[in-house]
């Protein structure tokens, strides 16, 4: 009786594809915009594993089920985790902007330049 | 946590100096991301976005405090409801965002009591601290300890535990975080830009007298 | 035991924290830095004799029982991992404060010493929790300073390459924490040892959906193929000292990751036809990837690659031989990589670069420089009498040993990899290191002779030469090391010691 | 124990002579010369014991875990090859003393690595355990690179070095996986317990054996392996004595000869070691007949021997046995001496070249007449102990005269045999003439007479050359040692001068009659083999592999290795679509995995508020991949945001909520203190297969996961362990489960959490705060490599080639500004443009031109003066 409605896993199924989409762009903001989406997906799918529709895990006495605190509680570290690292994603993107003067994800060179190479250089 | 205190308006740039640049092995200028650079800043200070409004910036003085308290009563309380160290951080940090956007960087400088490594050097030692404690009782990491004080005056019977240090800790640490962030992706590139725009001026006039005309 | 338990992550946090407040006192940063590390390393040493015959320890943080609160546990695997961890990181962290001294980290900001002492402290937490969450948070922590680290001194194509780095780690990092969700929908924990118990109820199918999960998950930071395409773009860009430290450790705690998850959580299930695919895969492409590189630090990056898969063919045997090799071969591994950087980055003193195609002659330029390569070189390429001969003498004998069709491939695999090995870095050896020099490296040696730098740089010599000694002593006591990892062997072939020094008595069933 | 001890003061002698060299010069050989004279003192002081039966043992453990450990047992085998390893060892390095001038390079580095040789050496010929065995094996191989590679600034040496590396090394990683399959089905890695009592046959053994024998026949040049050793004579001459002469290819020969009395019975094994020893003898001696090189006769001469001395060691009969002993004494003697007799007439004349030598024999009488004895005993002329040795050989071979081999390849033997010793007698004619006679088509030589303490050694070698062969009992009684472990033939044989007047007396007559012949004939005979069509050759494959490896590497690393986040990132969701996904679908597909029905589980959504937010959600995040303007998208990705704390709320989370919105808050900020200084619109990728592909990729991974996070939490039986926190909750004193989770119950999480974010918040300001002028560091003056002065930041050095350097770009900082004069990438290698990639691939290859005048030097000249007659003029790449 614990899976959670259909609804909500669509939904999860749409952050989940939305986000890794603008992970695979060059544009560097769209691949931080898909960290913070892929941020909510992993939490929502953390508090998908308790019943829907429930009390908040207070014990003020009130009678019926309360939701399960440890999704939430892991889910509130990995949302303060996740703004750390995004902020320095962020930071990051504004530097290689700053270098390159592009907002797009650069190629490594030198990968570039052996994947141009046709002889090998030397074979002995 | 101390409040507004408009009376510690920015540190001296030799202080800042101090502090960010001389680590710097390299001679280079010190490093100070809150203090004016004097040169391109003599007459104006540009709010984070667009024109400056008094009114943003005065409601966000007046709020500053009550935001402050808030997120203190956040922290405390967060055992029994909700709130916690995070939350209270975060809505303090809050504030300091506020003053910002309303009044630039300088604004910024003017209310925060420590610089961000500061706060995030004390935080972090108040938490691994507190987590370290109980080990010299030979007791496992974390171990919370409480004292309840059953006859105080005002309140009554009062609890102290030892995670109220730890969720100050965090609490702490969150604000460090914000303001450091601020203080790099905000107030920095503030400054550059203005510099930017001081040079171009400068560069074809000769004259770089301030902001507006 | 709590303190023991305690100390490798505490530690370097409380020092992490003091260093921070110290930025205007450099040598201050780097007194705390040593202090910490070196308590560290005499804490793991502490542990590594405690759980050396088997024992596993553990240590409930906040004083809460097991599946509730947080478990810290020691078993040999982890605290012979700890301890080689420790040992080298202590080395490295010489070894920069010996840069410090030259004068070479002049463009850094000071805050080198506290970043690194937090990835000290993920590092520890990764080997010692006992709790998938934790685990997780330990990665993060490992991985944000790892951030920090890669950025220092950022040149442009610094920034490129952690651009890549960053991204990708964060990939690793949420498709884990996807991973925490359904190990913890269908489960309902998140203590190891539980989970370990709970897995067992659960529909076969679904156990191993989450075991191929977890393998991608770790395997993208341990670099598996076809996972492994960051590495080589990234690692080799940063600042020697962190170069060496991530090649040696981080790649490494995702295999301790893939070891645990997959011995303890989904040992029942076996995933070796997949792992040993994937071994095959990583081993040949990785090598492959080396041969064909001109900077040593590349070079050496693919060979990285390729060695992981060593350590993924012996996890794939899925015999205690086969683990107590992948333990031999972790450390010997761990030492090897962090004296091969290390070594580069003295070769970038006289070179200054690590292009082989402008470098001739370190042999001539400095003798002992050329010793302190080719050590660990031959190490790496598996030749004898040194420790990447035993590793590889223990795996060899663990795949014979189990047979198989695909066993028998993944050993001709093996095979050809060591022969490419040998190759690749003996490319180094004859292209780099033989031949006549070439005049601004002799200039470049002069100049090194007067200038003020003299004291640093001999520093950075000795402590290679120390990491090329702790090379050598793994070597010499590949007897002790060997019975070590045989008992680790047995202990994550079996499972019950751990699950019931977490979970009490009779959890295991 | 004191075998042990012998092998450490090897390394003890090899580290401490580096640092004597500067002192002592070339005198230091005669320290390194102690170790080597120690073993032979040693084994010469037991042999009287070990001959009688005894072998000696002795054991360090080192990884009895790993079954690894240095076990030594000295039987006759052994005795006899210490002798020739370390007796002769120790003759060539007095030699060394007089061969190298003092202001030779890296003398202290050559003696050491000389002396580490010698005990690894050593080590080979007496441990008895596998894995020891290949520590040693291979120690003589990169040992053997290092000596071969000594004079690195040449072309020649360093390919002929890498050659024998790869060689020896790549079929050493056979041998000892064949070790391990050995050791794996005796259960027992030591040799003498696997020789007493070898494993079942069968093709597992099959297989080891042949690995093993691999590995045997490169280490002792086997054909079609045998390329190396020829090529290795670029290594000084003294070295190519000892290495190529008496001790490391004699490695391989020692292995067979170990391992016969076990395996000789097994049926590949006779095969394999007597086709290929006889193919070796052969062929090696063919090439030897024509070669121009003094050194480089002699290693085909060598490679012909190493041929014959594998035939009878792997031949398993008694009087094989008692042929290899002699014939493997013999050979180190007079071939060292032939060496050491080259390397004087090099060391004199300044040249090794048949067709450059004329009337040395004039000039150096005593060397001439020392070489010639030596020949003669090569050529198995009485009263040389290579004659006693011959007529064993032939007599071990004679039909009829030995259980095995059976009388039909006994014939076949016994006639290549003989072929072969033909072609020795010819070759070494040859050789006697070439160096010492008068040609009158060559101007005489002037070279004075060498010294006696240079000749001393050759002359050493040469009297016990014909010592032992007068008194040929010495030897035997050595050859007895190891024979008698064999099955014996019909009469006992021992090595003598005069068995009467047998068979193989006569054939002996008629093998010096035919090569008589043939050294008479030698225009002719070269007329011949310049006729004969070229063998496919060995070498040729050597380069065909080395070029398909690096082909290889180079099309997969192209291939794989694009450079580009996006592939990366692809490839990982493909991956996890591969591995866990397929796994999933199949575990549907074949039931394995239950899909929940509507009564348990199975329902569309909870609440109606949960379809809105829900839907509020899908639409703004697909709207957030369509948007390419940046606010917009900003905003649309912040009503995601909230919409997610909706749904907490609706989850009964109240407390992530909260965070979530906060952090929502703060994120968006941030973002847009960054985003004003970008673009106003991001960059779009144009429509079509790739967009199309990665759509369809990213909508599978997500779905995949749902679907798993569906099933999974629908699997889960029993309740979670959060339960046990609402019990717990009045011990830790407090009400909100959730945050005591985080301050108490679970607060090392905690603990780490909030060290990431310090360790952010660091690393944020560490790199966005920097100077003006190191906002974006120098390379080099990061670390720099080489302080110029009057360079503090060391960017003046660019040791690339030219013209790279100085594309480095100036860096566009926020807006239009230029910071002048950045010297952003120095490192050669890494151009800041493609272009600068470009200019770099297209540059010439530097390092390599500079040395061409070297290879004219050397023994390079001497092939390359050779290949006129067709041979050896082979493609270097």
């Amino acid at each position: 009786m614990n899976a959670p409605g259909l609804v909500l896993i669509f939904a999860v199924a749409v952050l989940y594809s939305t986000g890794f989409y603008l992970l695979l762009q060059r544009s560097l903001m769209r691949v931080v915009f898909g960290i913070v989406i892929l941020g909510h997906a992993a939490n929502l799918s953390l508090m998908l594993t308790d019943h829907a529709i429930t009390l908040p895990p207070l014990l003020t006495g009130k009678d019926g089920p309360i939701s399960d605190p440890l999704p939430q509680a892991m889910a509130l570290t990995a949302i303060v985790i996740t703004f750390g690292v995004t902020t320095f994603l962020l930071a990051l993107a504004y530097r290689v902007w700053l270098g390159d003067d592009n907002d797009e994800v650069p190629a490594d060179l030198e990968d570039r330049r052996i994947g141009r190479l046709s002889e090998p250089e030397d074979s002995s | 946590m101390s409040g507004d205190e408009p009376a510690r308006a920015g540190p001296s740039p030799g202080r800042a100096a101090g502090e960010w640049g001389r680590a710097d092995r390299s001679g280079a200028p010190p490093e100070n991301w809150e203090a004016p650079r004097e040169r391109w800043l003599s007459t104006a200070v540009r709010p984070a976005f667009g024109p400056r409004s008094v009114l943003l910036e005065v409601a966000a003085r007046l709020l500053t405090p009550a935001i402050l308290v808030f997120s203190v009563f956040l922290l405390v309380s967060g055992h029994d409801r909700p709130g916690g160290g995070f939350a209270g951080g975060l809505v303090a940090s809050m504030a300091y965002v506020l003053r910002y956007i309303a009044g630039g960087r300088r604004e910024l400088a003017a209310g925060i009591p420590m610089r961000p490594n500061g706060l995030l050097a004390l935080g972090m030692l108040l938490v691994c601290g507190t987590a370290a404690a109980p080990l010299l009782a030979g007791h496992p990491m974390l171990e919370v300890y409480s004292y309840t004080a059953h006859h105080l005056p005002l309140f009554g019977e009062v609890k102290f535990a030892s995670y109220l240090l730890f969720e100050s800790g965090v609490f702490l640490i969150v604000v460090g975080l914000v303001l450091s962030v601020v203080a790099a992706l905000g107030a920095r590139m503030e400054a550059e830009e203005e510099e930017i725009r001081g040079r171009r001026r400068s560069g074809g006039a000769g004259a770089a007298k301030g902001e507006r005309p | 035991m709590n303190t023991l338990l305690a100390v490798p992550v505490l530690v370097p946090l409380l020092g992490a924290a003091a260093s921070l407040l110290m930025r205007r006192a450099p040598r201050l940063q780097q007194g705390v830095a040593v202090a910490a590390l070196t308590a560290v390393v005499v804490d793991t040493v502490l542990l590594l004799r405690v759980t050396a015959d088997g024992s596993v320890i553990t240590s409930q943080a906040g004083a809460w029982e097991a599946p509730l609160g947080v478990t810290v546990v020691a078993d040999p695997l982890s605290s012979l991992m700890l301890a080689v961890s420790a040992v080298v990181l202590l080395v490295v962290q010489l070894f920069a404060i010996g840069q410090d001294i030259a004068g070479l980290s002049r463009a850094m900001p000071q805050v080198f010493h506290p970043i690194y002492l937090v990835l000290t402290a993920g590092v520890c937490l990764c080997f010692l929790a006992g709790d998938l969450f934790n685990l997780f948070v330990g990665f993060e922590i490992m991985l944000t300073a790892s951030y920090a680290l890669i950025t220092q001194a950022p040149t442009r194509a610094r920034v490129r390459a952690s651009m890549i780095y960053t991204v990708v780690s964060l990939t690793s990092s949420i498709l884990f924490l996807t991973g925490i969700a359904l190990i913890y929908g269908l489960t309902g924990t998140v203590n190891l040892a539980d989970i370990a118990v709970k897995l067992g109820g659960a529909p076969e199918e679904l156990r191993m959906v989450l075991a191929l999960l977890f393998l991608v998950v770790f395997g993208i930071k341990a670099a598996l193929v076809p996972m492994h395409f960051w590495l080589p773009d990234s690692y080799p860009v940063a600042i020697t000292r962190i170069s060496a430290i991530f090649a040696a450790l981080l790649t490494k705690v995702a295999v301790y990751a893939i070891i645990r998850s997959q011995t303890l959580l989904f040992g029942r299930d076996d995933i070796s036809a997949v792992l040993l695919c994937v071994a095959i895969a990583t081993m040949l492409v990785g090598i492959f990837g080396a041969l064909v590189q001109d900077d040593i630090n590349r070079l050496m990056s693919f060979a990285l690659v390729s060695h992981i898969g060593f350590m993924i063919f012996g996890l794939g045997l899925n015999s205690v031989a086969g683990l107590a090799a992948v333990v031999v071969y972790l450390v010997h591994h761990i030492v090897v990589q962090a004296n091969l950087f290390l070594v580069n980055g003295l070769i970038r003193q006289y070179a200054g670069h690590s292009s082989l195609r402008a470098m001739r002659g370190l042999n001539t330029v400095s003798p002992v420089m050329s010793f302190y390569f080719f050590i660990p070189a031959m190490s790496l390429a598996g030749l004898p009498p040194l420790s990447g001969f035993v590793a590889k003498a223990a795996l060899f004998q663990a795949g014979v040993g189990v047979g198989g069709w695909l066993v028998y491939t993944a050993l001709a695999a093996g095979v050809a990899t060591s022969l490419l090995t040998v190759m690749a870095v003996f490319r180094i050896w004859v292209r780099g290191f033989w031949g006549t020099p070439m005049p601004d490296m002799v200039e470049a040696r002069e100049r090194l002779k007067r200038g003020s730098h003299l004291a640093g740089l001999r520093f950075m010599a000795a402590m290679t030469g120390v990491m090329v000694a702790i090379g050598l002593v793994v070597a010499g006591a590949a007897g002790p090391l060997s019975e070590i990892a045989f008992i680790a062997g047995h202990d994550l072939m079996n499972g019950t010691a751990y699950i019931e020094a977490v979970l009490g008595e009779g959890a295991a069933r | 124990m004191l075998l042990p001890a012998i092998l450490a003061l090897h390394a003890a002698v090899a580290a401490l002579l580096p640092l004597l060299a500067d002192r002592f010069g070339a005198r230091i050989f005669l320290l390194a010369g102690l170790p080597p004279a120690a073993a032979a003192v040693w084994a010469l002081a037991n042999a009287s014991g070990i001959l009688s039966g005894a072998p000696v043992t002795a054991g360090i453990a080192w990884a009895p875990a790993l079954k690894i450990g240095l076990d030594f047992r000295v039987d006759g085998l052994s005795l006899a090859m210490t002798l020739l390893v370390s007796g002769v060892g120790a003759i060539i390095f007095g030699y060394c003393a007089a061969y190298f001038r003092a202001d030779e390079r890296g003398l202290g580095r050559l003696a050491a690595i000389m002396v580490l040789f010698a005990g690894s050496m050593l080590g080979v010929v007496t441990t008895d355990n596998l894995f020891a065995l290949y520590v040693f094996w291979e120690l003589t191989s990169i040992t053997s690179f290092l000596l071969v590679g000594h004079e690195d600034h040449k072309e020649q040496a360093r390919r002929a070095a890498t050659q024998a590396l790869v060689t020896t090394t790549g079929t050493g990683l056979l041998m000892l996986i064949g070790f391990i399959m050995l050791g794996t089905a005796a259960g027992d890695y030591s040799i003498s317990g696997l020789v007493a009592d070898p494993p079942e046959g069968g093709p597992w053994l099959t297989g080891a054996l042949v690995l093993v024998l691999v590995g045997a026949f490169a280490k002792s040049a086997q054909v079609p392996l045998h390329f190396w050793l020829p090529a290795a004579m670029v290594a000084p001459t003294p070295v190519s004595a000892y290495l190529h002469a008496a001790a490391m290819v004699k490695g391989g020969v020692y292995l067979v000869a170990r391992l016969a009395p076990g395996f000789a019975e097994a049926g590949v094994w006779q095969a394999l070691v007597l086709s290929v020893g006889l193919a070796t003898m052969i062929v090696g001696g063919w090439r030897a007949l024509r070669q121009d090189d003094l050194k480089l006769l002699l290693a085909y001469g060598t490679v012909s021997q190493l041929g014959f001395l594998t035939l009878l060691g792997g031949a398993g009969t008694q009087v094989a046995a008692t042929a290899m002993i002699g014939t493997l004494i013999a050979h180190g003697l007079f071939k060292s001496a032939l060496f050491l007799s080259v390397g004087v007439i090099d060391h004199e004349t300044g040249s090794r070249s048949i067709s450059r030598l004329s009337g040395l024999g004039r000039r150096m009488p005593l060397l001439a007449a020392v070489a010639t004895l030596a020949a003669a005993s090569m050529a198995g002329l009485p009263p040389l102990i290579g004659f006693a040795a011959k007529e064993a050989a032939l007599e071990a071979f004679v039909p009829g005269a030995a259980p095995s081999p059976p009388p039909v390849a006994a014939g076949a033997m016994l006639a290549g045999v003989a072929l072969a010793s033909v072609l020795t007698f010819a070759y070494s004619a040859r050789f006697v003439w070439g160096a010492f006679a008068v040609k009158p088509t060559v101007a005489e030589n002037r070279a004075g007479a060498p010294s006696p303490l240079f000749a001393a050694a050759p002359v050493v070698l040469a009297a016990l050359s014909l010592v032992l062969g007068i008194a040929p009992a010495l030897v035997d009684h050595l050859a007895q040692g190891y024979a008698h472990a064999l099955p014996a033939g019909h009469k006992p044989y021992h090595l003598a001068l005069w068995h009467g007047l047998t068979p193989t007396l006569l054939l002996t007559v008629l093998v010096v009659a035919a090569g008589v012949a043939l050294f008479l004939k030698r225009r002719a005979v070269g007329r011949l083999q310049n006729a004969m069509p070229r063998w496919p050759d060995a070498e040729y494959g050597y380069h065909l592999f080395l070029h398909g490896v690096y082909t290889v590497a180079l099309s997969v690393t192209r291939r794989s290795q694009s450079g580009s986040l996006p592939v990366y990132l692809g490839i990982i969701l493909a991956t996890i679509l591969a591995l866990p996904g397929v796994r999933l679908v199949a575990g549907l597909i074949t039931g394995g995995i239950a899909v929940p029905g509507p009564e348990d589980g199975l329902r569309i959504w909870d609440s109606p508020l949960e379809l809105l937010v829900a839907t509020v959600i899908v639409v703004t995040s697909i709207a957030t991949v369509r948007e390419h303007r940046r606010f917009p998208s900003l905003i649309l990705l912040n009503v995601v945001g909230f919409g997610t704390a909706g749904l907490f709320v609706l989850h009964g989370a109240p407390d992530l909520a909260l965070t979530l919105v906060l952090v929502e808050t703060l994120t968006t900020i941030i973002l847009v203190f960054v985003l004003r200084r970008l673009p106003t619109t991001f960059s779009v990728r144009p429509d079509g297969w790739g967009k199309r592909l990665t759509v369809l990729l990213c909508t599978a991974a997500g779905s995949f996961i749902a679907l798993a996070l569906w099933l999974m939490t629908a699997a889960r039986s029993g309740d979670p362990v959060s339960t046990g926190y609402a019990d717990r909750a009045g011990e830790a004193g407090g009400t909100n489960l959730v945050n005591m989770i985080l301050a108490d119950f679970r607060a090392l999480d905690t603990l780490g959490e909030v060290v990431v974010l310090v360790t952010a918040a660091v690393a944020v300001s560490s790199l966005v705060l920097l100077n003006r002028r190191d906002r974006v560091v120098d390379e080099s003056s990061a670390e720099p490599a080489v302080p110029a002065p009057g360079n503090a930041g060391g960017t003046g050095e660019d040791p690339g080639p030219p013209g790279t350097g100085a594309l480095a770009l100036p860096v566009h900082t926020a807006g239009a500004e230029a910071v002048g004069g950045e010297p952003a990438e120095r490192d050669p290698r890494r151009g800041p443009e493609s272009d600068a990639a470009d200019a770099d691939a297209e540059a010439p290859e530097a390092p390599e031109a500079p040395e061409a005048p070297d290879e004219s030097e050397g023994p390079a000249g001497g092939r390359r003066g050779d290949s006129e007659q067709g041979e050896d003029s082979d493609d270097e790449r």
